[in-house]
């Protein structure tokens, strides 16, 4: 490991559904649940809400993983939400890994507002992971630079 | 042909039809372009052959807008765009008057180049067998070698939707459409990343898979809009293509027919049927087999849902 | 799962695991109280890995092969599926695989018990 | 260009001993657009708060953002400050510090840089925020409930006791619904009518309670506080204000034969009829279907006989027309056709009879006056078989997959009534499992069991056979003895699933209601708002919603007329002005936002668009903002990015992505 690599603090975002993941990091964070500082949290009504846009555009500002959160399915606020998300971010995951991405950039997990640990497990599981990929360069950098 | 051009002649003579969609000669005899007829006269020039290849559907769109019925002429596999664009609403069924023509399997200029054929004048279709008339001489080779990729993953000679049928058509499958995106999955994720990263390369940006493709007609596409704050008429960063390549396939996700006119028209010669092709491979193991345009009524398997989909985890796209 | 289980369930089509306990499976089999492990047992002993204990069982011999299980279970376990699918291993495992059903007439014998020729017939007529 | 003002919160020290608040302030002051920065112990107090309206006022903001705790603590409260101090409170944006930064870190370099970055982001944020109104909508302060048994007429009481109009539609010719067939109730054993007929009195006399029978839902729009409604009144031929209800009509009509369906056909009443003497309206209608005067034109005997001069054949259909605020669906429940359970003989014997049919039989007023009887031959029966989860539990495609929850304490109660009233009679229940949740409803079982002596089996019936005398063989297995078992029964008893009415499909699809695989309604929550439905406005009682027994509808009932109490009690809605919206040039028209909307509130609309001078109809997605909830979902389902959402748009969220990235 060069010392680069043992410097490489990721740029993370999570996007959390405002009523139960984002309820889940308010949670983590009162009972003082640690994670890193990497995470920065923007909140969304609801998972459904996460265009596919948002997720590329993140990666294109420099991100080095993207982490979406919402209610479990079956307990979306909005009845339905998740249940898209489910389907629209199975597929798109799949599609990234597809033409390339590493494995476990982009993730999705299921936290309810009661769920703080999970919150906080989560978020420390996937920042080692994430440094453990090290810094996204597929994803920025496609074309050949020849 | 020369009852394709009779038939529509007859249509627009007893106004049935006020105008023709079909295709005509250009000035090389492998490059006939979509068309459209208001005369009886115009229509001398109408053709049919092994090069038509376009799908005519997505003209059907603003067409259909018009006064009056529009005559196309629509392959099996076109009904599918066409059924997929009634679906959206985007076309007005009864302003249109479909003749299903017959289809034995469209070819293409690049896959004669591709089989070493160069300085090409004329082809002549004699069934199985391809005659070219190059300026080296007379060279021939099998049909289906000079197939477009589509046409060897056929949707079948079946026309989903048609006022009427003129001529025969034949299921030209001999391979697995899933083939080469099963085969991405099992190389390693560098080995994929390294495929794209070359393919996607080439890409110019010239917007032409967009235009062409017939679910991808938003009135102002996102990467032509500010609504994203995306703006792009050409690649301004090496990221680029590829975001915009991978909200093109999501975009038309579970709309898209598996048409092929992406690859078939671009000038670099991406395989961007492939993203679309995982995609659609994707829903049908994740959710049930679903062909988009098979019907005007199914919901598409990303505006649905049931309770127990499975999750968006890792390892779907293919090997580490 | 146990490899014989595994192999039940797969020439059955049926997942024992979906039982939810109701018996109606012995209640409509004819021959139930002939049995020494009965059509739901058959289904419960499946489920809890116990495969081994039905290759023994005399119920391969006494089951008629009529289906009425299969026709009432409201969980689509398909008890008589079972049966037949440990019949078909243990018949497997004495290397007497795969009939087709040409070779069927060549084999017909007075000393045959009937409930084999049913049970052939209804699977090979599927 | 915005004028933002920044406020960082030290929250004590909850925030300061973690993040270096001052470097906060420096940093966001340098941030475009950024006019005011400034810090304070608590922000939230009175005096904080006062900090945040001056520099309002003094320096012009357009928009503020509160570096603190959550936005779901404090969110609320600096908009309302926002707003007293003239400022648009959707201009307001929160950067939590607090749970998503210092308490969550240690180090305070670290923190400081995060809680520097969560400020920028809220900054992007709010230069793109605009600001929003809240839309108000009015309330038509009148209820309409669809359905008019015990689960309908308790939601119209409840709601008419509270001061507001309800109407009652009821597709029968009287209310009162499945409870008025039944003969007892478990746990106590009270007696059905006993109970429901003064309830339904009670409504048809409530000056807020207008009832409408043998009426149907014809066509509903509008949205929440606002719906129209067209009701179809089906031609009663009998004129309702002169009828006296004497009953001489039916007495003296000569068509007898059509079977009862108010005792499950099980006997035969007239073509002009009351489906039971407690029936309210006491109006009999004609059954024109198979009245004489109807099918031949001979006849007119009721005409003659009504002393009264209310017969009047030439009544039609009416559609009444009505504004509503809010709708209660309350349709219940039939029992499913048997049809495809051969194996219980249904069709073969008519001794093999319904829970349903047993109420009847059982009920005084009921085909054999109460008196328990086989169909076939009148005799008493000696041995009786109850065979319980016919059809429920079933996955086969042939059944219900769900437990329709009121057989067990219903085949216990037959069974013990029937114990109680002929000793000599035994009984048998087969059963799979027994489920008596409830209170009470245990101690009910046992008592069947150890007082009554019922004799309970556990193991599912295989097959029930007519003999040649008469009788039925019933093979079973004893799974607990492991043995066969065959009992030569006089009578056997089929515990059938219960499903929606059949109406519950057509009229979900009219209210853009959800409705899930086994036709019952969803609702907007399962836990936690289990009497809304997903479609604002839009109340589910009683056995629409899932299976339930009386106590449960009318729990459930009297819950849901909370709810629409609670809505008519408002003068007009403040609607979330957070809100989806579509733009019309961008706007494809292609249906896709509307698959995914939970609540109905998308439409679509020709019409005609100036895009950028080129005129032309289109069609376009239009969202109702009284029924989005704005969760979103169309705004990822749209591709031209036509439909964005308000408060949280498409470029607010990328400014925000950018500002974290940057």
């Amino acid at each position: 490991m060069s010392i680069d690599d043992r410097d490489f603090r990721p740029v993370i975002a999570a996007f959390c559904c405002n009523w139960c993941s984002y309820a889940g990091a308010d949670l983590a964070g009162s009972s003082r649940m640690k994670y890193p500082a990497e995470v920065k949290i923007i909140r969304v009504p609801c998972s459904c809400r996460v265009n596919p846009m948002f997720i590329l555009r993140t990666f294109e500002k420099g991100a080095d993983g993207v982490i979406l959160c919402g209610c479990h399915p079956g307990d979306c606020h909005y009845s339905t939400g998740n249940y898209y998300t489910r389907r629209r971010m199975a597929s798109l995951i799949s599609l990234m890994e597809f033409v390339g991405l590493e494995r476990g950039r982009v993730r999705v997990e299921w936290v309810s507002a009661a769920e703080g640990a999970k919150f906080a497990e989560t978020m420390n599981e996937f920042v080692e992971h994430i440094r453990a990929l090290g810094k996204n360069t597929r994803l920025e950098d496609l074309r050949c630079k020849n | 042909m020369q009852e394709l051009i009779e038939r529509a002649k007859a249509l627009l003579a007893d106004g049935t039809v006020s105008r023709v969609l079909g295709w005509r000669a250009t000035d090389t005899p492998f490059g006939p372009e979509p068309a459209f007829f208001e005369s009886g006269e115009e229509l001398n020039e109408f053709v049919y052959n092994c090069f038509c290849g376009a799908n005519l559907s997505k003209y059907l769109i603003e067409s259909s807008a018009l006064e009056g019925k529009t005559l196309a002429f629509l392959k099996p596999c076109d009904t599918y765009s066409f059924n997929q664009l009634c679906k959206e609403h985007r076309i007005d069924r009864g302003k249109t008057y479909i003749i299903g023509v017959g289809c034995k399997g469209k070819i293409t200029v690049e896959r004669l180049h591709e089989l070493g054929i160069k300085g090409i004048l004329d082809v002549e279709d004699a069934g199985d067998t391809l005659t070219v008339k190059t300026l080296y001489g007379e060279k021939s080779c099998p049909y289906s070698d000079a197939m477009l990729e589509r046409c060897h993953a056929c949707k079948g000679k079946e026309h989903r939707v048609a006022d009427e049928v003129i001529g025969e058509s034949a299921d030209t499958t001999d391979t697995d459409r899933f083939a080469k995106v099963t085969e991405l999955e099992q190389m390693t994720s560098k080995e994929r990343y390294a495929f794209f990263q070359a393919e996607l390369s080439k890409c110019i940006r010239c917007n032409a898979c967009r235009n062409v493709c017939p679910v991808c007609n938003c009135r102002k596409c996102v990467f032509d809009g500010n609504a994203f704050d995306s703006v792009q008429k050409a690649n301004a960063t090496e990221f680029e293509e590829k975001m915009f390549h991978i909200i093109r396939a999501f975009h038309v996700a579970g709309r898209c027919t598996d048409c092929g006119e992406c690859s078939r028209v671009c000038p670099q010669g991406i395989p961007l049927h492939l993203l679309n092709r995982k995609l659609i491979k994707d829903m049908d193991a994740f959710y049930g087999e679903y062909q988009a345009g098979e019907d005007t009524s199914t919901v598409s398997p990303l505006t649905a849902y049931t309770e127990h989909d499975i999750e968006p985890e890792a390892g779907k796209g293919g090997n580490e | 799962m146990s490899e014989l289980t595994e192999r039940i369930m797969e020439i059955s089509g049926a997942d024992p695991r979906k039982c939810m306990k109701c018996g109606k499976c012995t209640a409509a089999c004819p021959v139930a109280g002939e049995m020494d492990i009965k059509p739901h047992q058959f289904a419960s002993c499946l489920a809890k890995g116990q495969s081994d204990l039905l290759l023994s069982s005399n119920t391969l011999h006494k089951c008629l092969s009529c289906f009425a299980c299969v026709e009432r279970c409201p969980r689509d376990v398909r008890p008589g599926r079972l049966i037949d699918a440990v019949r078909q291993c243990v018949v497997r495992a004495r290397g007497q695989a795969f009939l087709t059903p040409e070779e069927i007439p060549e084999l017909l014998d007075d000393e045959l018990p009937q409930q084999l020729l049913v049970s052939a017939f209804r699977r090979y007529r599927r | 260009m915005q004028k933002i003002g920044v406020f960082v919160c030290h929250c004590g020290t909850n925030i300061a001993a973690t993040v270096d608040v001052l470097r906060v302030v420096e940093a966001a002051a340098k941030e475009p657009g950024v006019v005011h920065a400034q810090d304070y112990p608590y922000m939230c107090s009175e005096a904080g708060q006062a900090l945040i309206a001056s520099a309002i006022r003094d320096k012009g903001l357009t928009g503020i953002v509160v570096c603190s705790c959550s936005p779901r603590m404090h969110e609320a409260t600096f908009r309302k400050c926002a707003e007293r101090a003239g400022l648009n409170p959707y201009m307001v944006e929160i950067a939590n510090i607090r749970e998503h930064c210092s308490w969550i870190h240690k180090d305070m370099e670290e923190a400081t840089q995060k809680a520097i970055i969560l400020a920028r982001a809220a900054i992007a944020k709010v230069h793109l925020n605009t600001p929003l109104a809240a839309g108000h909508s009015q309330v038509t302060k009148r209820a309409l409930v669809i359905g008019g048994g015990i689960a309908g007429i308790q939601t119209a009481l409840d709601i008419a006791e509270a001061g507001y109009p309800v109407d009652i539609v009821e597709k029968n010719p009287s209310i009162g619904g499945r409870m008025a067939q039944l003969d007892k109730t478990f746990p106590t054993l009270d007696c059905s009518a006993c109970i429901l007929t003064p309830k339904m009195v009670e409504a048809a006399a409530h000056p807020n309670i207008r009832i409408f029978t043998y009426s149907e839902v014809e066509r509903v729009t509008g949205f929440v506080g606002d719906f129209t409604v067209d009701i179809r009144k089906h031609a009663r031929s009998v004129d309702m204000d002169k009828c006296t209800g004497c009953g001489l009509c039916q007495e003296k009509c000569p068509s007898r034969k059509t079977p009862d369906e108010f005792n499950r056909a099980l006997g035969t009443r007239s073509a002009i009829y009351t489906p039971f003497a407690q029936a309210i309206p006491n109006v009999p209608v004609i059954d024109r279907e198979h009245c004489i005067k109807f099918k031949t034109g001979k006849c007119g005997l009721c005409q003659t006989v009504c002393a009264a001069g209310a017969i009047d054949y030439t009544q039609s259909d009416e559609i009444v027309s009505e504004k509503y605020g809010a709708i209660v669906v309350a349709t219940g429940f039939d029992t499913i056709k048997l049809d495809r359970f051969g194996e219980y003989a249904y069709d073969q014997s008519k001794d093999v009879i319904t829970s349903l049919e047993l109420e009847r039989i059982m009920n005084a007023a009921g085909p054999t006056g109460g008196h328990l009887e086989r169909l076939s031959d009148g005799r008493m029966p000696r041995e009786m078989v109850f065979i319980q989860c016919v059809g429920s539990r079933c996955s086969d495609g042939r059944g219900k997959s769900y437990c329709s929850k009121i057989c067990c304490m219903y085949t216990a109660k037959h069974a013990m009534l029937i114990r109680d009233k002929y000793p000599d009679v035994n009984v048998t229940v087969f059963y799979i499992d027994v489920r008596t949740p409830g209170k009470n409803f245990d101690e009910f079982y046992r008592r069947a069991v150890e007082q009554y002596g019922v004799n309970y089996i556990k193991g599912q019936v295989g097959k029930v056979a007519p003999l040649p005398d008469g009788r039925l063989r019933v093979s079973g297995s004893d799974l607990i003895d492991g043995k066969a078992v065959e009992i030569t029964a006089d009578m056997v008893v089929l515990a059938t699933a219960i499903e929606p009415d059949p109406s519950a499909r057509r009229l979900a699809s009219m209210l853009t209601a959800s409705i899930d695989t086994n036709d019952f309604l969803t609702e907007a929550h399962p836990k936690l708002r289990p009497v809304e439905s997903p479609t604002a406005g839009v109340y589910l009682s009683g056995v629409s919603q899932g299976p339930k027994d009386i106590p449960e509808t009318v729990s459930q009932a009297g819950a849901c007329a909370a709810k629409v109490i609670g809505l008519l009690a408002k003068d007009r809605l403040t609607t979330n002005p957070c809100t989806a919206h579509s733009d019309q040039l961008l706007c494809n028209g292609c249906s896709a936002c509307a698959n995914v909307c939970p609540y109905g509130a998308i439409s679509y609309e020709q019409r005609e668009v100036n895009d950028h001078g080129v005129r032309g109809e289109r069609r376009i997605a239009v969202v109702n903002n009284a029924l989005c909830q704005g969760c979103g979902a169309c705004t990822v389902t749209c591709p031209s990015g036509a439909m964005d959402l308000q408060g949280f748009s498409n470029r607010q969220l990328i400014a925000e992505v950018d500002a974290i990235c940057r």
